[in-house]
């Protein structure tokens, strides 16, 4: 690449970021909102798509790069972090994403997912759970709730779920966020946080399969029952939910676990739990909260600053500082 | 006598026969030490030589077991020496186990030195031994030299008063002494690099050295008749420049650096460990530049990350065995699909499955070009040599990149481990690796657009201004790269990317004869590690009278041109192969030519005397 | 007049030719609904047909997209079918883009039905039309009828009242309905179906029938003069016995519910959902006993636990494609190694990498025979009928126990979807699948001993007093099947490998050829899914005096006994193969015949004409 | 098998499970107090070794099987899980047991230890940590602590390890164990726990490789020094621990971690945290627990009782229910 052309500073906008080429989900798919939202933060990153690569396995998910101006990869069925790891690795200038669905990320690639986190290699990791195989017609997947009819499992499934975000902790995640499709005024904050973050960012979000799982998170991306089934998490805020803001999560001291109060029924609100995202036994505990019973957390559930990978190795660009000289050295 | 060099006064071969030095004891005794001083010292004494060790499959086995032993043999000589040898002309076994396993490698009458020190009932019955060889007769036929070297080695250190258990460590210096003696060989370089090894302890250098000392003086006790032909001067008539003792997996790690000086760019070379290629990651994991190591969590991660890198500009490399190779499949043709350089090297060993971890074998050929799903050309290498291993490294990096395609280079077990004296290379006379130029039509940038010659596509890294673009395993439209599942298309795109692969053959030199028989009455047809054994038979045969050729292929896919004509021109041609006829149905295949197998599968390399009389027992059959 | 059979009267043809009728249209419109009631009314009527679904890639692309159109495709006819048919005769398009996609597959004076419902502009610029194809004189040679088929599937639902979207969702019925008119077939089968289908809500029962009779009614204000021919009754002379209308993949999901229920025991399917694999595991999930399906977190823990299966005395079977073949190489080697049963079922498509998921190819024979490290052979079949789907299974599980090897069984994306009228097979006719008996004979068992007559090791599973032992993928020795490296053991095991696996043919009937020419000028040689198209290529071929014989290989490793000699017997041999000619190689190679290839490469089944023009072309080169 | 001997019911000695294989591992390895631990535990079960099945990867752990009489499957390098898990499915009523390294269990084998995990599929998964892998001559693995110096890692190692309970954990794993290789009078008892438990059982065992990792874990399992190094946890006690019992562990109600306490600066040993095995965050922050600074928790670190993946699929024996009339009746 010996003559290379300037690099358009310009600004650019959201619709900068949309490729021509046709999209191919199905009408009314979620994975349409969560491209809406990353074309947002693209603008707002201010980075040229030049030096942006989205990288994704196969899937419904992964077909993400394919409607983006940057470069991107898509590569084969869970290998999508092995492959962005080693394109950091050649150049870890590159601002570098990784897309892929439940089946992608935690299914054939859950090693990949898994050692990627634990490395810190800084890659931002979108997780498109759909509790669903969308691209192959609809078989459960390993995020699925016990009991998911599906071409595969007609009786209904019996395999216990994998819990992405305890996973992704267990992993020994640094950075670990959970978001929703169609809460256009919340995921595109969490991208950024992940953005932000060097080293691994995982960021699960729901999304939901409008043909094989419509409804799978039920009240969660209904834009007008979320705040009642979610709780959105702020370091260092208390843990208040609801619509009106009437619930609110204390911490069990006995049992190191959530419950939820009305915050009418309380004489202080300050026995409310306070999110501290730096604290990896409350992360722990908040990944357990699920639906019914609990609000879901959303937001930046887990961060840790931590070396990362390539930087830790002391690489950068691409060019060598090798050259004939040291080829004669090394003889 | 060497029967590698049956007639020494026939056809220019030296007068002084080469000899072959065998070392064998257990995991514990230092035998590959002994062994890697002994080759310096030859080096020094100006013979041409190779070695070859003969490593354990088990980690640190107990003491004295049969699958504990270790060995290391050389062979050196006046002429060039191509293998480490058949059998051994002497053998020094350390232990009964050591004795046991490896006296089928020692010549009829060969010398033979044993330790004696362990030969007691515990030592036999390690060895499963019922009798001792040493008194019922087994050792007959050679001439024998016994000594307790153990013993030996503590009367000479005692005065240095270290306790028995350091002391006995020194034995496989009072034996190299001996042997240094045996070849009149002097004692310095192993003294001097003695001294600075062990340079903060002084003690530990002094100690190995009086053992050395009293092993040499030791000889001069001995009176045996063969030892004038064992320390005749055999100073190589080829004169080697700069060089150093390189095995042929530190000479792939030396030719993937040369890459990267040559190329001006960092390779990523992405591995997980397996024996035996793992040699190959520890060789570059040490190097302070040029190339960056990254230990995967598997071979598919390994070969993802490779690929990952190649698309973003870097070649990636990625290395492997076997199972590891079987693991490498999907992604391959993920990089065939793509079209992005890769090399991908295999470091063969005996299989199926896990197989034997530590023992050559070629049986990946067919896998390595016919392996993958789909239709999924890409070309395949095998160095021939330990030095060609350098070579052969600069010569796919620019094949991968000019073909825009994963490259498969297949070694093996005995070549990554054969050692031999290297002549450094000219690095200023290599010319440069070019990393494509990108040059800017204004217009949008497609991927997929073809270079008329090569037909190899554009490699664009992301970085690179206005030509964002994206890439997948789906079948794409020749130029713009999107997605296609257009008949025509497709069609077109399978005969392109198999054209490009075998477009590589016309840049390639036409395919040439080894040295030797330029015509006769067989063709031997070899790749990979088999040259030395191929070319040693076929220079002793013809030396014979016998007229035998032999072509070494070094490229196996696509094949070079006029290998067809060359097979057709010769009444019977055979392939000599460490699996059961891998080229051979390819050959047959590509040129409908009667060629047959030379086939051996037993975990070892060819012996040039097995070698031998099969392609003897071919040259008698009738023409077919 | 069809072009699968030019000439009815020659060499006992038919008098009426067969038919070839195309539904193609959104993949929201009912399409295979339609198709699937018109092949069962097809088999009310008596004739022989085959049908072939063409499924988008997507799964539920934007409404009148071209990348959303989804076809389904049926001929049929009194003689015996072979194939769904080139073109078709008639052609019914839904929408725009369904006409542009698929009027390529309508002959030249065809029949062409269109909704015209849809051909506004906002639906010409998603079929990416400038101009009208009904107005611009696009489809002036053929025999048009246009209708608005919502507005009169609405008018006929009217006084339902069930509103616009629900009615609207009738329009494949009132096509169906017109179409069933036009071939003089009764309502009565399709109208029972609906009324079953929707028991639970008999209104949408209600506006599905009235909408099929209105259609019907419909075709009463016609008048066209092809009606005639395509009405002719076309009863076929093979008289079938009962019968279902079975697919490719729905005939293996039986046969292997056949395994289990000949052998007694329940099989264990363990896959990754893949297209066009997945349908199998669908199939098989809704049995209720005989099959323990498992959907494995990937390929490799699939067939891995298929292995586990099989060493537990179940016999384990995994399925997938490409790719997912890719992944199982090392397991399959491991099988290879340690000797168990096992069937591995590869649909295959168009590759390589994800390629063309949808598409069938035949692109993974030679990966199939040679696509593992190390010398591991192993047995291939490939199925020729969506019938032969069902046997196969059968046959593939006794060959697998009876040689104690991983057996691989070759689809791909056309068989398994490719659906024909099934004779329910006399399943008491078939023999009982026998598990190895274990005998104790009272020393220790030795699991590496083998069958004199097939070499196969004994099947003994955990849970069997006194027979535990120890199995792995290192090398171990004939007998005990103890770990080792002996040089002499790994030569002797490799042969006893390939022996055995050798000797499969020996159990096989010799090769035939089908039925029709038994000597000729030509050989034409094909394997698995283009069974359909090269026999009725060949037959059309006989029909006009040319001379040409077709052999179908069920067995392409080992290839069967007596092919070498076949091959000879005639002039020219070519295989006929969906990829770049992996067969003619292996059969190049083995018998060093000068086969050639009739090579196709572009997603689609062969058609008859273009094999037909094929072979002819080759029948007119010189013998060489 | 349609003649099977009669079973011999006799009472089986730890002897009796010996093979007669020579034993191909370093002298003075861990493995061989592992392989001693087996073979008291096996006795003990009161199984014949007719219904028992080790599997096995690659790897020197991975060894194990050989040295058995049971029945043995060594298969390849990470797969050794997958492969069990289809013995289950086969035939229930087997006995089995899953061993492997840390390369083979969380390198390349990471994604089938989680599936097996969360599936909760009746295998005994002993995992042998030596955080390095032995059997290629000592490269660093994925538990090897940054800075581990290797033949791929001259410089040492700079990747965050995965510490292997906090993944099981992560994993849905519903029984975690740990213990260590020389620990006799303890590992046993670890063993038949995982034995009992109906699922999964996934125990991490601390095995020293004296070659390439001598010392690994310092004084874990050094006889002398353990107890000084380590808490053995016990279901329902207070966490004391030291040769003398002098110490103790605590839970900090604010943050959720543990603490260490003297015993002797207490004024109620009934502030001791009290080992629950059934309390999932509570077994997450037992896991953070690492030397220096803390005790090592052995033993059962969490335990819940869930359906087994294979019962609740409703297989049993390898017999079919299935015949020549059920087939009639299928086509
Ligand atoms: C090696 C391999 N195995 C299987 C497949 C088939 N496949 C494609 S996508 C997919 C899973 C899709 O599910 P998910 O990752 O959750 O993505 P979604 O479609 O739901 O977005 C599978 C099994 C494949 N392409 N390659
Ligand atoms: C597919 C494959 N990749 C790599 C190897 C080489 N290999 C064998 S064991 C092993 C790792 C050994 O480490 P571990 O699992 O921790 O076991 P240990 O030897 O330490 O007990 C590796 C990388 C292999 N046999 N197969
Ligand atoms: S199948 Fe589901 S996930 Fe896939 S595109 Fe359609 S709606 Fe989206
Ligand atoms: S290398 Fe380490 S783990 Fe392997 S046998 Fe030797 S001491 Fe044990
Ligand atoms: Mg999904
Ligand atoms: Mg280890």
């Amino acid at each position: 690449m010996n003559e290379m052309p300037v690099k358009d500073v310009k600004a650019f906008t959201a619709n900068d970021f949309g490729s021509d080429q046709e999209v191919r989900w199905c009408p009314g798919c979620g994975d349409y909102a969560i491209l809406k939202a990353m074309k947002t933060v693209l603008a707002d990153i201010g980075r040229t798509p030049d030096d942006i690569v989205f990288v994704a396995g196969i899937g419904c998910a992964a077909r993400f790069p394919y409607y983006l101006s940057t470069y991107g990869f898509h590569t084969i069925h869970g290998r999508a972090a092995a492959v962005a790891t080693g394109v950091k690795l050649a150049n870890p200038e590159l601002d570098v994403w990784v897309v892929g669905g439940d089946g992608d990320f935690m299914s054939i690639g859950g090693n990949h997912t898994l050692h990627a986190l634990r490395r810190n290699v800084d890659l931002n990791l979108l997780l498109f759970n759909n509790a669903i195989y969308g691209l192959t017609k609809g078989q459960y997947s390993p995020t699925s709730p016990v009991g998911t009819r599906s071409p595969s499992t007609p009786g209904g499934s019996i395999e216990q779920p994998v819990n992405p975000v305890r996973f992704a902790l267990g992993a020994g995640a640094k950075f670990v966020a959970r978001a929703a499709d169609t809460l256009q005024t919340h995921l595109p904050g969490v991208l950024k946080r992940a953005h932000a973050n060097k080293g691994a960012s995982f960021v699960e979000i729901l999304q939901n399969c409008l043909v094989y799982n419509d409804g799978a998170f039920g009240a969660i991306n209904d834009r007008s029952q979320s705040h009642e089934a979610t709780v959105r998490l702020e370091h260092g805020q208390p843990m208040v939910f609801g619509k009106e803001e009437d619930k609110g999560l204390v911490f069990d001291k006995e049992t190191g676990a959530f419950e939820v109060v009305n915050l009418s029924d309380l004489a202080s609100k300050d026995v409310l739990a306070i999110h501290d995202e730096t604290n990896l036994v409350r992360a722990q505990a908040l990944a357990e909260l699920e639906q019914p019973g609990f609000p879901v957390p959303l937001g930046v559930i887990y961060a840790e600053i931590a070396a990362e990978f390539v930087e830790a190795r002391g690489f950068s660009g691409t060019k060598s500082k090798w050259g004939r000289d040291e080829l004669k050295a090394l003889l | 006598m060497s029967d590698t060099a049956t007639d020494p006064d026939a056809a220019g071969a030296a007068k002084v026969p080469p000899l072959v030095v065998r070392f064998a004891g257990d995991s514990g005794d230092g035998i590959q030490l002994a062994g890697y001083e002994f080759a310096k010292s030859t080096a020094d004494a100006k013979s041409d030589f190779m070695t070859f060790p003969d490593f354990p499959a088990e980690i640190r086995a107990p003491i004295g077991t049969l699958f504990g032993v270790s060995a290391f043999q050389i062979q050196f000589g006046a002429d060039e020496v191509l293998t480490p040898g058949d059998r051994a002309d002497v053998l020094v076994a350390f232990n009964p186990a050591a004795l046991v396993t490896n006296l089928q490698n020692l010549k009829s009458g060969g010398v033979l030195i044993v330790d004696d020190s362990s030969f007691d009932a515990r030592g036999l019955k390690k060895a499963k031994l019922e009798t001792n060889p040493l008194e019922d007769g087994t050792l007959d036929g050679f001439q024998l030299i016994t000594v307790d070297v153990v013993k030996r080695t503590l009367e000479a250190l005692d005065h240095l008063g270290l306790g028995r258990k350091p002391a006995t460590r020194a034995k496989n210096l009072w034996v190299l002494g001996l042997v240094y003696w045996m070849f009149g060989r002097p004692l310095d370089t192993t003294q001097d690099w003695l001294t600075s090894k062990f340079k903060k302890t002084p003690e530990v250098a002094q100690a190995n050295i009086t053992a050395l000392k009293a092993g040499h003086a030791y000889g001069e006790t001995l009176e045996f008749s063969a030892f004038p032909t064992l320390s005749a001067p055999r100073i190589a008539k080829r004169h080697k420049g700069k060089s150093r003792i390189i095995s042929g997996a530190q000479a792939m790690a030396l030719g993937l650096a040369a890459v990267a000086a040559l190329g001006k760019r960092d390779i990523v070379y992405c591995s997980y460990p397996i024996t035996p290629a793992s040699t190959l990651l520890h060789a570059l994991a040490r190097f302070e530049g040029g190339v960056r190591t990254f230990q995967a969590e598997d071979e598919i991660a390994a070969i993802s990350a490779a690929l990952g890198a190649s698309f973003a500009g870097s070649l990636g490399v990625t290395a492997s065995s076997g199972p590891g190779l079987s693991l490498k499949t999907e992604a391959m043709g993920l990089g065939i699909s793509v079209e992005l350089p890769l090399l991908v090297i295999d470091v063969q060993r005996g299989g199926p499955s896990t197989g034997m971890p530590t023992k050559p074998e070629q049986s990946d050929l067919t896998m390595a070009i016919h392996g993958r799903h789909g239709e999924a050309p890409l070309p395949v290498l095998a160095p021939a040599t330990p030095d060609d291993c350098f070579w052969i490294m600069i010569e796919a990096a620019r094949i991968a990149i000019e073909t825009m395609s994963p490259v498969i280079i297949l070694t093996d077990a005995y070549l990554a481990n054969a050692a031999s004296d290297w002549e450094l290379p000219d690095v200023d006379s290599v010319p440069d690796i070019d990393w494509p130029a990108v040059t800017s039509s204004g217009e949008e940038f497609q991927p997929f657009t073809r270079d008329p010659e090569t037909l190899a596509r554009p490699w664009v890294a992301p970085g690179t201004p206005q030509h964002a673009h994206r890439i997948g395993g789906i079948e794409k439209a020749q130029g713009s790269g999107h997605i296609s599942y257009d008949p025509a298309n497709h069609q077109e795109m399978t005969k392109a990317r198999a054209e490009k692969v075998s477009k590589v053959a016309d840049r390639l030199p036409p395919v040439e004869l080894e040295d030797g028989a330029q015509d006769g009455d067989i063709l031997v047809i070899g790749w990979g590690s088999t040259h030395g054994s191929i070319a040693q038979a076929a220079k002793e045969l013809n030396a014979q009278g016998k007229r035998v050729a032999h072509v070494h292929l070094r490229h196996l896919w696509p094949l070079p041109r006029g290998l067809d004509e060359l097979i057709k021109r010769f009444p019977r041609a055979v392939t000599a192969e460490l699996n059961t006829g891998q080229l051979c149905s390819i050959l047959r295949s590509e040129y409908l030519a009667p060629v047959t197998c030379i086939s051996q599968v037993n975990g070892q390399p060819f012996h040039v005397s097995d070698l031998k009389s099969e392609i003897t027992k071919r040259l008698e059959a009738p023409v077919s």
